[in-house]
């Protein structure tokens, strides 16, 4: 197992390498002059000027490259011209609450999308069955920035049942920052009522991120779970006397829950795009909303650094789920 | 595959389960925006961020809100129509020939951190305005000199002008005081204090600053041994929170939800839908504030006068008032009513396209074909629907029209320099004072690289004509001359000129005692009067 | 497929009342057709596929003819009347009108042929840039390969959504720039599937054969290889149609896509917003025109692929 | 001596988007306690069906039992509840199947799978520690080769005749009455083939099982079985002891059968193919499904059901057109 994870970190260095070309590719190759990018749009002629030479823009494309590099690994990301802060200290604390969202967004698809894979494998071509189907199929075409603007409208205006947005009210006391995870710095200093309130404003946005996901791990889970319980060892089992809830959360989902991984990990790559939708729906104070509000007033830096965190975390989204797959499987662990 | 149908259930009952957990959490009660251990907090929700609170540096609607209620000045403008209150002078006097002005400070005046405030204070605040040149320092430059400001006495300070200057007093409410001992102490390498006071506060004023939370909310806490006391009985006001919220829909939301108790900068019938609602009330009282777009007059398609001429010509000026829903009127001068010597310009461009493609024939574009750049706020709903009406009007003079939303920050940068200052951008202007030479002055190059300055107009003679103006005390003789002006702005088109429109405020019937003045900026609210009683 | 389908074998098709002597066993002139008429046989008998083709044709329709059966076709183009703002759904306003007194039925309707056209054009780009990069992957196994692959997983690591604000950042908001940006996103998906198709076709032996025959490598990828991934392609691309179309129209909404006053769903929804609650039906309606466009690829797709490409069953 | 098994005009169909398919049709059947029965067919003639359909194995819909009935010790176990029907599987019936490739799970260790078993047979009321136990005494039985560490491995670590071993293990931990071998030996090659074949018939003799052995090959069923019924197209169609069945066979299907399988002693004959194909058994005939191929066939075969008449001391033959046969009027 050891030898797969070390084979894997390798190959992900490349990977984040070639994840650094091209995003440099994208500001260097780009019509748009990168000095006048990275200065941003109100910058006078003489500040692009002093840019070019002071960030080498002006030297040829191969030691740019290794100069931004450099930059990168010195952890100078460069400034954001909207928020006027350094681009690592807006990483900092808005990474964690993308973070948080997201963890929150799959959990959820998962916790309910794998049972109802199984209810609409158990309930084939019934009612319940065609229902689930109907949620999955829409919930692959719903656009995630309209259902949580038709959430926030019925679920927290006409209902008042959750707040309109944001991760905390104002004067809510703030746990002291550990992991910068509301949820889990509340639990850490022990404050509930701040914990249930960090919850409280998670559930709107989160709904609205993981509705896709949920839909796909429905379809995958079902297609998997059916296929799974006409296998003959789920046949044997049953000639063998075994309880029926055995053989379907036991014998059937562990077989069937590896392609549903797959599922799952693409999902939350999906999900880390998906955030800079639902986070300027709900104004939830991360990554996302900082990468749009940037893209807009065509403030370069950060959206590069953006890029580049949600790439690196879906790289390790998908080491996860293959190392998961190894553990669960024991034919793919024999073999490493 | 014989799954009996009770495993099913019992799987699909609990994943509902587990999504129904989320809804028994408590709802918030909705009595009052925002309460701590039983002191009310006053939610107030607006969108154009305080980018500092340092009395020296440029203001605008939201660092001026935050500036009157954490320092006092020498007076203070309340009511309508605005009127000059004494407050950390209780009286002053002018000699005869009207140049040396002394003021009496009040003697129980004391700053948060319990000093005294002295005339050395003020003597203090002034000079440090005066040197860093900033903000407010144009409005005396000329007249009063850092030297003649003096402390007569513990509670008396003089100032000795130069020359008489009719609105001195007017300008007088914006040069706040601030604490010397707190300064001092925190000035880093020669920055007279400014690193400090960018995110501080150093003030005598009815609150005094929580948390500076940049980009999100800014919190401040209820002086409550404030040296004045409150216009209000009432024990339970903890303090107030301006809080950012992006868009009028989101500020709507907060409102209708009971999350803020107060909105700014609503379009009409964005009022007209909250006021339906039967807990929640309208303002609407017509201001001093203008509207223009400003056009850059030194570069880009804007600097040939022939453009201005046929762009001014071709907008659609009724568009103004239906998307004001009718509470707005056009402007007749570059001057608002309500500004002393206002006189109506006869020639004052209207939607006549005849006379915008003359104008266009003999410009260096005689048929259009071109593209102009239209910045405006973002998120701002009455200022974008004005660029939709822009792009309708010049489809006829065969102009397409770049509509770029920016935040206020980044419109203020822009504007800054003659470079980056765009073709037209969308300025609600108030003046300080209802003095004229407070809008004068905006066509003068003293206001270049200002929010309403990004026009750059350096006209000679309306120069000559505007500082002539400013020196004259006889107001006989300063009409004329600022009749001659408001007609020369008019002939140099720097802007589009707009209207004056109602502004109003949005609130929760539970706040009392919110009252406007014509003198504050669009969204600029007073908190000292203001206070919440839930029952 | 259940118990009864694995252990029974299908049955040739004699019934009743044949003779029962033992019949000859005619051979029935090949019927080019007769697989088109099974495939149409199994689709038209899903009710979701047919649904799906029902929605499209429709959409197609719509987009073709929209500019000639909407009721304010100078709408679409800017021309505003304030007077008539922000109107309820009525008689004359199906839809409404918007906040400049824009008719939004109008700009629905004619909204599709934007949409068409942007997932028309992004799919197409990421197919001309996909298809023949997997081709070329999945034939040569030399460093080509190795590159070409590489590149596509770097790309398929990247969440889609964030690469294209970041090219359309850089490019600058505007309907032409999401667009390539969009593309770039899109193509390393045909790689990945073209590729891995051609590896298995590759081995077969009727591939082999006409390479034993002296086949060209030519003939070989466009005779016998290409036709054979054309099936997966055909689903993808009707999945992607949707998927594009979502894809831009969150741009829309971001405000990095079709700028005003251009009819994009994406768009009017990021400035509805602005007018729920009061004015509901600024954002519900092209809400629901992207989502019902979007379930019909969808279902086409499913249906497609059940059809022509049962194996890749999940 | 009561019958352990009798199955009486079983038929069973299967309604698919094609239509209603006749798998099974009115099939008669018995078995004595301790008696071998060979049930031998082609691909497809529904014999496992059967065997499975009568202990519920068989996931309705789609299937349909239309008629008939299974007495399992003179108790009707068709109409069981679940619960009942899986009570009995494992303890009174035990079941092996074909392919052990597929036939065990390959996430689960070998050992999980066996005291799982275990468990349900005993209803629970064996500890985990004592069902290893079972298990690994299992093992052992069926000789497999240091039985801890197999219990201890992952399916896809063992060879094919192993994990036939551990499937038999698993079948009998229970000791059931009955053991049903669905062509337990197909998928393995020859010279496992014997060694478990042998196994079989040994651990069938020592536990007093009584034994349906399922298969396509002729030679299997003669080496173990005592009596053997033939079935084609879902119709029992011939069911004798076994000697009779090779040396004078009645049905014309025995015959074609037999006439198909190379004789270890005449090696010199030709083999003949059985013409035709199967029957569409979607909405087939109530006659024979055998008259299509037959040579013999009249009109009457197909019309009306053929009954099994006696041709020679517990010889069945279901046929009117051949010889031994009475015909009637």
């Amino acid at each position: 197992m050891g030898q797969l994870i070390v084979r894997r970190l390798i190959f992900m260095i490349f990977m984040l390498i070639g994840l650094m070309a091209i995003v440099f590719a994208i500001s260097n190759i780009a019509p748009g002059d990168p000095a006048r990018l990275a200065a941003g749009p109100d910058a006078t002629n003489e500040m692009v000027e002093r840019l070019r030479v002071e960030r080498g823009l002006d030297k040829p494309i191969v030691t740019r490259f290794a100069v931004y590099l450099s930059n990168l690994a010195a952890g100078d990301l460069g400034t954001s011209l909207h928020t006027r802060r350094a681009v690592v200290d807006d990483l900092a604390r808005y990474f964690p609450a993308t973070l948080e969202l997201v963890l929150f967004s799959i959990a959820f698809a998962v916790l309910l999308g794998v049972p109802l894979g199984m209810a609409g494998a158990a309930f084939q071509n019934k009612i319940p069955d065609h229902s689930i189907r109907f949620l999955a199929v829409s919930g692959v075409a719903l656009p995630m920035f309209w259902l949580g603007l038709m959430l926030q409208w019925y679920l927290s205006l006409e209902l008042d049942l959750f707040p309109l947005g944001g991760r905390l009210g104002i004067m809510t006391p703030r746990p002291e920052t550990v992991t910068g995870m509301l949820t889990v710095d509340s639990l850490l200093s022990g404050n509930f009522g701040t914990f249930q309130e960090a919850v409280w404003h998670l559930v709107l946005p989160s709904l609205a991120l993981s509705l896709p996901a949920l839909a796909s791990i429905i379809r995958v889970n079902r297609a998997e779970m059916l296929e799974t319980l006409n296998k003959d060892y789920i046949l044997n089992a049953r000639a063998q006397g075994i309880g029926p809830l055995r053989i379907v959360t036991a014998y059937a989902l562990k077989n069937a829950i590896l392609p549903t991984l797959a599922m799952i990990g693409l999902r939350f790559g999906w999900m880390l795009g998906g955030t800079v939708l639902v986070e300027g729906v709900f104004d939830y104070p991360g990554v996302g909303l900082y990468a749009t509000k940037a893209a807009v007033s065509s403030d370069f830096d950060p959206i590069i650094a953006v890029t580049l965190v949600l790439g690196a975390s879906f790289m390790l989204v998908n080491l996860l789920i293959d190392l998961t797959y190894a553990l669960l499987d024991p034919r793919v662990r024999s073999q490493i | 595959m014989k799954i009996t149908r009770r495993i099913a259930t019992t799987v699909i009952a609990s994943a509902a389960l587990l999504a129904g957990g989320f809804m028994m959490l408590p709802t918030q009660d909705a009595t009052a925006a925002e309460q701590v251990d039983g002191k009310l907090y006053m939610v107030i929700a607006g969108r154009q961020p305080v980018s500092h609170l340092d009395p020296a540096l440029k203001y605008d609607l939201a660092v001026r809100m935050m500036q009157q209620q954490l320092y006092d000045a020498l007076v203070k403008y309340e009511g309508n129509p605005s009127e000059i209150k004494p407050w950390l002078a209780e009286s002053w006097s002018t000699s005869d020939d009207g140049l040396t002005w002394t003021f009496n400070l009040a003697k129980n005046a004391k700053f948060h951190d319990g000093s005294p405030v002295t005339a050395e204070a003020v003597v203090y605040s002034f000079k440090r305005t005066m040197e860093i040149n900033e903000g407010p320092a144009w409005m005396l430059e000329g007249f009063v000199e850092a030297d003649g400001i003096k402390a007569v006495d513990a509670h008396t300070v003089s100032f000795t002008l130069n020359k008489p200057y009719a609105a001195f007093l007017s300008f007088l409410p914006w040069w706040y005081v601030v604490n010397p001992a707190v300064v001092e102490a925190n000035i880093k390498d020669g920055d007279f204090g400014q690193g400090f006071l960018q995110e501080n506060a150093a003030g005598s004023g009815p609150y005094k600053l929580q948390r500076f939370e940049q980009g999100t909310a800014y919190v401040l806490e209820r002086n409550d041994d404030y040296w004045k006391g409150f216009p209000y009985e009432n024990d339970r006001m903890g303090g107030v929170i301006y809080r950012l919220v992006r868009e009028s829909a989101a500020q709507r939301a907060a409102l209708l939800k009971g999350e803020a108790d107060l909105v700014t900068g609503l379009s009409p019938e964005e009022r007209q839908a909250v006021n339906s609602n039967k807990d929640i009330s309208t303002t609407s009282l017509p201001a001093l504030t203008s509207f223009g777009l400003k056009m850059n007059t030194t570069q880009g398609v804007t600097a040939d006068l022939n453009i201005r001429k046929a762009l001014a010509y071709a907008y659609d000026y009724e568009s103004f008032i239906k998307i004001m829903n009718g509470e707005a009127k056009l402007q007749t001068s570059p001057f608002t009513d309500a500004v002393q010597g206002m006189v109506p310009i006869a020639d004052m461009p209207r939607r006549d396209i005849a006379k915008a493609k003359e104008y266009l024939a003999k410009s260096a574009h005689p048929d259009g074909g071109f593209e102009v750049e239209y910045v405006y706020v973002e998120g701002f709903e009455i200022e974008r629907q004005m660029g939709l009406a822009m792009i309708d009007a010049y489809k006829d003079i065969n102009v397409t029209v770049k509509m770029v939303p920016l935040t206020w920050p980044n419109m203020v940068a822009r504007g800054a320099k003659p470079e980056t200052s765009p073709d037209l951008m969308a300025i609600f202007a108030t003046p300080v004072s209802t003095d004229p030479d407070a809008i004068a002055i905006q066509y003068h190059p003293s206001s270049a690289g200002k929010y309403y300055g990004s026009h750059f107009l350096n006209d000679p003679d309306l120069n000559a004509l505007i500082e002539k103006a400013r020196a004259e005390t006889v107001w006989d003789k300063r009409a004329p001359i600022y009749a001659e002006i408001q007609q020369k702005i008019v002939d140099l088109q720097p802007e589009i000129f707009g209207m004056m429109r109602n502004r109003g405020v949005a609130l929760r019937n539970w706040v009392k005692g919110y009252q406007d003045s014509p003198i504050r900026m669009g969204g600029e609210i007073d908190f000292y009067s203001v206070h919440l009683d839930p029952n | 497929m259940t118990l009864a389908e694995s252990t029974v074998p299908k049955p040739m098709g004699t019934g009743p009342g044949d003779d029962f002597i033992a019949p000859e066993t005619d051979v029935a002139p090949v019927d080019r057709f007769r697989e088109y008429r099974r495939m149409w046989a199994t689709f038209r008998r899903s009710h979701s596929s047919m649904a799906g083709l029902f929605i499209v044709i429709l959409f197609l329709l719509i987009a073709l003819i929209g500019p000639w059966i909407v009721p304010f076709p100078e709408d679409a183009l800017g021309s505003i009347h304030l007077d008539r703002k922000l109107q309820p759904p009525n008689g004359i306003h199906w839809f409404g009108t918007d906040e400049v007194g824009m008719d939004i039925y109008t700009r629905v309707i004619i909204g599709a042929r934007t949409t068409l056209w942007i997932g028309l054009t992004i799919t197409g780009l990421a197919i001309l840039i996909g298809v023949p990069l997997g081709l070329i992957a999945g034939v040569s196994n030399t460093w080509i390969r190795e590159t070409i692959m590489r590149i596509t997983d770097i790309f398929l690591s990247i969440p889609g959504l964030i690469l294209a604000v970041a090219i359309v950042g850089a490019l600058g908001p505007g309907i032409l720039n999401a667009m390539i940006a969009l593309s770039l996103v899109w193509w390393p998906g045909y790689v990945r599937l073209v590729q891995s198709k051609v590896l298995s076709v590759r081995n077969e032996t009727y591939v082999e054969a006409a390479r034993s025959i002296g086949a060209s490598n030519f003939r070989i990828i466009f005779v016998h290889i290409l036709p054979n991934c054309m099936s997966p392609i055909v689903v993808k691309a009707s999945m992607d149609m949707g998927m594009a179309i979502l894809a831009a129209a969150s741009l829309g909404f971001l405000g990095l896509g079709a700028q005003p006053p251009y009819p994009e769903w994406g768009a009017m929804i990021s400035i509805g917003r602005n007018y729920l609650p009061d004015w509901w039906w600024y954002s519900l309606f092209p809400g629901l025109a992207i989502y019902f466009t979007v379930l019909g690829f969808n279902l086409l797709g499913d249906g497609l692929r059940d059809v022509l490409d049962p194996k890749q069953r999940s | 001596m009561q019958p352990l098994l009798s199955i009486r005009d079983l038929s069973l169909e299967f309604n698919t988007f094609d239509g209603t398919y006749q798998a099974i049709d009115r099939v008669s059947l018995e078995l004595n306690p301790g008696e071998a029965l060979g049930l031998v067919g082609e691909t497809g003639c529904g014999k496992s069906v059967l065997t499975r359909a009568a202990f519920g194995l068989v996931p309705t819909p789609p299937a349909r039992i239309t008629s008939g009935s299974v007495l399992f010790n003179g108790r009707e176990i068709l109409g069981l509840s679940p619960r009942e029907q899986r009570a009995m599987r494992g303890r009174d019936v035990a079941l092996i199947f074909q392919d052990p490739m597929t036939f065990i799970n390959p996430v689960f260790k070998v050992g999980t799978q066996l005291v799982d078993a275990i468990r349900a047979q005993q209803l629970g009321k064996v500890t985990r520690k004592e069902a290893r136990d079972i298990a690994l005494n299992m093992l052992d039985k069926v000789q497999l080769p240091n039985p801890v560490r197999q219990f201890e491995s992952y399916p896809h670590q063992l060879s094919g005749g192993m994990r036939q071993r551990v499937l038999i293990a698993m079948a009998l931990t229970a000791e059931p009455k009955l053991l049903i071998a669905d062509e337990p030996t197909t998928a393995l090659d020859v010279t496992i083939q014997a060694q478990i074949l042998d196994l079989i018939e040994r651990l069938v003799q020592d536990m007093g099982i009584s034994l349906i052995m399922i298969s396509h090959d002729l030679g299997v069923v003669s080496q173990v079985c005592s009596r053997v019924a033939v079935m084609y197209a879902g119709q029992i169609v011939e069911d004798a002891p076994v000697a009779q069945i090779f040396d004078s066979p009645a049905h014309p299907y025995t015959k074609g059968l037999l006439a198909a399988v190379p004789h270890p002693f005449r090696p010199e004959d030709r083999l003949e193919g059985i013409p035709g194909s199967l029957p569409n058994l979607y909405n087939p005939h109530s006659g024979c499904r055998f008259a299509e191929r037959c040579p013999l066939a009249i009109n009457r075969c197909v019309e009306a059901r053929v009954a099994q008449t006696e041709v020679a001391p517990q010889h069945m033959v279901a046929c009117i057109a051949c010889e031994g046969a009475q015909i009637d009027a």
